[in-house]
C-alpha cells in the first residue's frame, strides 16, 4: 500500500470507531429515555 | 419547554461538531501540504495528536471523579469517572490504531516495542481493565469504591509508565518540522475533537445516570452495609 | 512513634505466626511459582530464542502470580470471622495496619522468591556473576512497590465474591511500570555491562515511594467506608 | 481512660441464675468496667438529628435520643431498618453525614480513638483469628489496647466467660457458642463502658444463648451500658430495660420495655 492509502485507511478506521461509539451512545440514550417516558406518561 | 430547548441545544452542538469535522477534513485533504519525507501518511498526525491529548484529559476526568468519590461517596462521581473511562479507552484505541498504521507505513511493522507504542498500549490496557472489571462486581458501592481506587492509581501510573518507557530504544519520529499550514490544520483539528470528546463524555454520563435511576426503580429495598467493611456470610 | 512501631511489629508477627501455624501460603505459592517457571521453561527452552536474561521475565510472571496469591491469603486471614473489625476497633493507627500487612506480604514474597529465583536462574543458564547484588537489589526494590499496591487492592477485593481473578486483573496492569523499569535496568546491567547506576535505581525507588504513599493514603480512606 | 477504681466484688450485683454450664465465678478483683455513678456521668449516647446517607440513600434519618450510662437498650427493627448502620456509627467505624452523635460526652467527630477506647463490640462474626488460640487472640488484642498485663487480663476474662480450661486451644476447634464467649471476652479487654452487641445470639443453640444472655446481664449489672441489636422481639423485651424501634431509618418508638407487649413491638416494626 502507498502512504496515501495507509492514511486513508487510518482515517476510515478512526471514524468508524468514533462514529460507532457515538451511534451506540445515541441509541442507548434514546432507548433509556423512551423506556422512562413510556412507563411514566407525563 | 426547557426540555425542548435543551434538546435543540444538544442538536445544535452535534451539528456544529459534524460541520467542523467536515471543514477540517476539507482542510486536511485540499489545503494542507504533503510532508516531504513520509508522504500522506504523515497526515494521520492531525487526528493522532488531538486524540492522544484528549485521552489524557479523559483519564484526568476519571481521576477527578475517583478522588471525589473517595471523598464524598456519591455515586454521581462514579458515573462521571466511568463515563470518562469509556471515552478514554475509545480515544486510546484510536491513538493506538493510527499509531500502528503509521508504524506499518514508516517502518514496515505493525508493532514495535518502541517507547511511545508501549506507552499507549499500557495506557489502553489500564483503562480497558477499569471498564471490564466493573460489571463483575455486583454491589454498586463496592464497584464504585474499587473503581475509584483503581482510577486514582491508574492515573498516577501514567507518568510512571511514560518514564519507564523512556528507557526503551526509540525509533519514533523525534520531531516533525511543521510548516505554518500544517500547524494551522493541527490546531483546527483540535476543535471538533475536543467537542466530540466532551460530548461523548457527557452522553456516557447521561446514560450512566439513566441506567442507575431505572435500576433503582426496580430494587427498592436497600441492602444495609455490614457492621464491618465487608466479609463473607457466616 | 515508638507505639506505632510496636503495633506494626505485633501485627506483622501475628501474620507470620498464623502462617507458621498453617504453613499454607509459602509452600503452596512457592510450588505454584516453580510450576510457572517450568511451564515457561518447556515453552521457550534455551537455544530457541530464550537467552539467560529471559529468566528475569519468567521470574516476573512467577512473582506477579505468586504475589497475588500471597496478598489474597494474608487478607483472607483478616476477613475470616471479621478479625479486621477487631483491629479497626482497637486504638491502632490505620497506617500501622497497612504497614504491618505490607511487611508481612513482603516477607512471605521474599521467602517464595528465595525458592523460585535459583530455580529459574539454573533452568535458563542465567549468569548472575556479573552483578548478583544488582540483580537482588532491583528485584527487591520492585517487589516493595508491587506489594504496596497488592496490599491495598487485596484489602479492597477480599470482600467480593470473585476475589481471585479480580485482584490479578487490578494489580497486573498497575504493576507494569515496575516490570518495565526493572527489566530495562537488568538488561542494561547484564547485556550492556553497565554499572547499576544511581539514576535507574532511583527511578525504581521513586516508583516505590509513589506506590507506598498513595496506597497508604487510600488504604485509610477505604477502611473508613 | 485510666481513671479506674477498684471495685469491691461484694458490691457488684450477682445474677441469681448462674452456673448452668460450669461457669465459674469471675476471679476476684476482675474489673470489667470502670465504676461510674450513673446519676452524674454524661449519657452513654446522645444523638441529635443524626443522619447517615450512603450512596445517595438515606439510611438513618433524624435520629434523636439519649441513653443514660449503665442502661440496657434493645435495638429492634426489620432487616435494612438501619440497626447495623447505627451500631457502626456508635462504634465510630463510620461517621455521621449530618447531626450530632456524642458518646460519653464526646462528639464522634475527631474523637474516634478516644471513643473506641471506651467501647466494646460483639458482632455476629467473632472478630478473632481462628488459627490462634483463645489466649493468643486475647493477648494480641490486649496488647493493641496497650494493657499493662495482657496475659493476666486475658486469663481472668477467659475464666469469667468459663473457658479458662480451653485457653490454649485454637479458636477454630471451638463450637459457635464458645467462640461467641471468647468474642465477648475480647470485647471486654479494655474495660469498656459501653457494650454494643450486634445479633450476638445468631446461630447459637439455646444453652449457649442463655450463657451469653447471662453474661450481658451481669455486665450491665456491673454498670456497663449495653445496646443490643436483635431480631428476637420477645427476648429483647425480656432482657432490656428500654427498646428503640427503627423503621426505614427513622426512630419509630422509644419506650421502656416493661410498657410494651411483644405484639405491640412487632406491629411497630412491621408497620409500613
Amino acid at each position: 500500500m502507498t502512504p496515501t492509502q495507509y492514511a486513508i485507511f487510518a482515517y476510515v478506521i478512526s471514524f468508524l470507531l468514533l462514529g460507532g461509539f457515538a451511534l451506540w451512545s445515541w441509541l442507548e440514550h434514546r432507548r433509556l429515555t423512551r423506556g422512562r417516558s413510556g412507563s411514566n406518561p407525563s | 419547554m426547557s426540555s425542548s430547548l435543551s434538546t435543540t441545544i444538544v442538536r445544535l452542538y452535534w451539528l456544529a461538531t459534524l460541520l467542523l469535522f467536515a471543514a477540517v477534513a476539507w482542510m486536511l485533504v485540499f489545503w494542507t501540504p504533503r510532508e516531504a519525507s513520509m508522504g500522506d501518511v504523515q497526515k494521520i498526525f492531525y487526528i493522532h495528536l488531538p486524540a492522544a491529548i484528549h485521552t489524557f484529559v479523559a483519564c484526568f476526568v476519571v481521576f477527578v471523579g475517583s478522588v471525589m468519590y473517595l471523598l464524598q461517596r456519591r455515586l454521581w462521581w462514579d458515573d462521571v469517572a466511568s463515563a470518562a473511562a469509556k471515552v478514554s479507552v475509545l480515544l486510546a484505541s484510536l491513538v493506538l490504531l493510527t499509531g500502528m498504521v503509521w508504524g506499518r507505513s514508516a517502518w514496515g511493522h505493525w508493532w514495535t516495542w518502541s517507547p511511545r507504542l508501549t506507552f499507549s498500549l499500557i495506557l489502553w490496557l489500564l483503562y480497558v481493565v477499569y471498564l471490564v472489571i466493573r460489571p463483575s462486581i455486583e454491589s454498586s458501592q463496592k464497584r464504585a469504591l474499587i473503581s475509584a481506587v483503581y482510577g486514582v492509581i491508574a492515573f498516577l501510573d501514567v507518568p510512571l509508565v511514560y518514564l519507564s518507557t523512556k528507557l526503551l530504544p526509540d525509533i519514533h519520529p523525534k520531531e516533525i518540522v511543521l510548516t505554518a499550514r500544517m500547524g494551522t490544520t493541527l490546531l483546527a483539528w483540535f476543535a471538533p475533537m475536543t467537542m466530540l470528546a466532551a460530548g461523548l463524555i457527557v452522553v456516557s454520563f447521561r446514560i450512566n445516570r439513566l441506567r442507575r435511576t431505572s435500576l433503582e426503580e426496580v430494587e427498592t429495598e436497600f441492602e444495609e452495609p455490614r457492621l464491618v467493611p465487608a466479609g463473607g456470610n457466616a | 512513634m515508638t507505639r506505632a512501631v510496636r503495633h506494626i511489629a505485633m501485627l506483622t508477627l501475628k501474620d507470620l505466626r498464623i502462617e507458621a501455624r498453617g504453613r499454607q501460603t509459602v509452600g503452596l505459592v512457592a510450588v505454584l511459582a516453580v510450576l510457572i517457571v517450568v511451564v515457561l521453561g518447556i515453552g521457550l527452552s534455551p537455544g530457541r530464542g530464550a537467552d539467560g536474561l529471559s529468566a528475569t521475565a519468567i521470574l516476573w510472571v512467577a512473582y506477579l502470580f505468586g504475589g497475588v496469591l500471597v496478598f489474597e491469603r494474608t487478607m483472607e486471614v483478616e476477613r475470616h470471622d471479621d478479625a479486621l473489625a477487631g483491629l479497626l476497633l482497637a486504638p491502632v493507627d490505620r497506617g500501622a495496619i497497612f504497614a504491618a500487612k505490607l511487611l508481612a506480604n513482603l516477607l512471605l514474597m521474599f521467602a517464595i522468591a528465595v525458592i523460585v529465583t535459583p530455580v529459574a536462574v539454573l533452568f535458563f543458564h542465567f549468569d548472575l556473576s556479573a552483578a548478583p547484588g544488582g540483580f537482588a537489589a532491583v528485584m527487591l526494590v520492585s517487589m516493595v512497590g508491587y506489594a504496596a499496591i497488592g496490599t491495598l487492592f487485596a484489602a479492597l477485593t477480599s470482600s467480593t465474591r470473585l476475589a481471585g481473578g479480580l485482584l490479578a486483573m487490578l494489580v497486573f496492569p498497575v504493576a507494569l511500570p515496575l516490570v518495565l523499569a526493572s527489566t530495562r535496568l537488568l538488561h542494561g546491567v547484564f547485556e550492556q555491562g553497565e554499572a547499576l547506576g544511581g539514576a535507574g535505581l532511583a527511578v525504581l525507588i521513586a516508583f516505590d515511594l509513589i506506590f507506598l504513599v498513595v496506597s497508604w493514603l487510600v488504604f485509610e480512606m477505604v477502611l473508613e467506608a | 481512660m485510666n481513671g479506674r477504681l477498684a471495685i469491691p466484688t461484694s458490691d457488684t450485683p450477682q445474677p441469681a441464675n448462674r452456673g448452668a454450664r460450669g461457669d465459674r465465678a469471675p476471679a476476684s478483683g476482675l474489673r470489667l468496667t470502670p465504676m461510674i455513678d450513673a446519676a452524674v456521668a454524661s449519657p452513654a449516647v446522645r444523638s441529635v438529628n443524626l443522619c447517615k446517607v450512603i450512596d445517595d440513600r438515606p439510611i438513618l434519618r433524624d435520629l434523636t435520643f439519649e441513653l443514660p450510662a449503665a442502661c440496657y437498650v434493645g435495638l429492634l427493627g426489620a432487616n435494612g431498618a438501619g440497626k447495623t448502620t447505627l451500631l457502626r456509627l456508635l462504634s465510630t467505624l463510620t461517621t455521621p453525614t449530618r447531626g450530632d452523635l456524642e458518646i460519653f460526652g464526646r462528639s464522634v467527630r475527631g474523637h474516634g480513638p478516644a471513643i473506641r477506647a471506651g467501647i466494646g463490640l460483639i458482632g455476629h462474626q467473632p472478630m478473632l483469628y481462628r488459627d490462634l488460640s483463645a489466649l493468643e487472640n486475647l493477648v494480641f488484642f490486649g496488647r493493641l489496647h496497650d494493657l499493662s498485663e495482657p496475659t493476666v487480663r486475658a486469663m481472668d476474662l477467659l475464666e469469667f466467660v468459663g473457658l479458662a480450661d480451653r485457653a490454649h486451644d485454637a479458636v477454630k476447634t471451638f463450637s459457635r457458642g464458645m467462640v461467641q464467649r471468647v468474642s465477648i471476652a475480647r470485647s471486654l479487654l479494655h474495660e469498656p463502658r459501653l457494650l454494643l452487641a450486634d445479633e450476638p445470639f445468631a446461630g447459637l443453640d439455646a444453652p449457649s444463648a442463655r450463657t451469653v444472655e447471662r453474661l450481658l446481664e451481669e455486665l450491665n449489672g456491673r454498670g456497663m451500658a449495653v445496646i443490643l441489636a436483635n431480631h428476637d422481639v420477645r427476648q429483647s423485651l425480656r432482657l432490656a430495660q428500654r427498646v428503640l424501634v427503627l423503621r426505614r431509618g427513622r426512630l419509630a418508638l422509644d419506650a421502656p420495655a416493661a410498657s410494651l407487649s411483644a405484639d405491640e413491638a412487632l406491629e411497630e416494626i412491621e408497620k409500613r
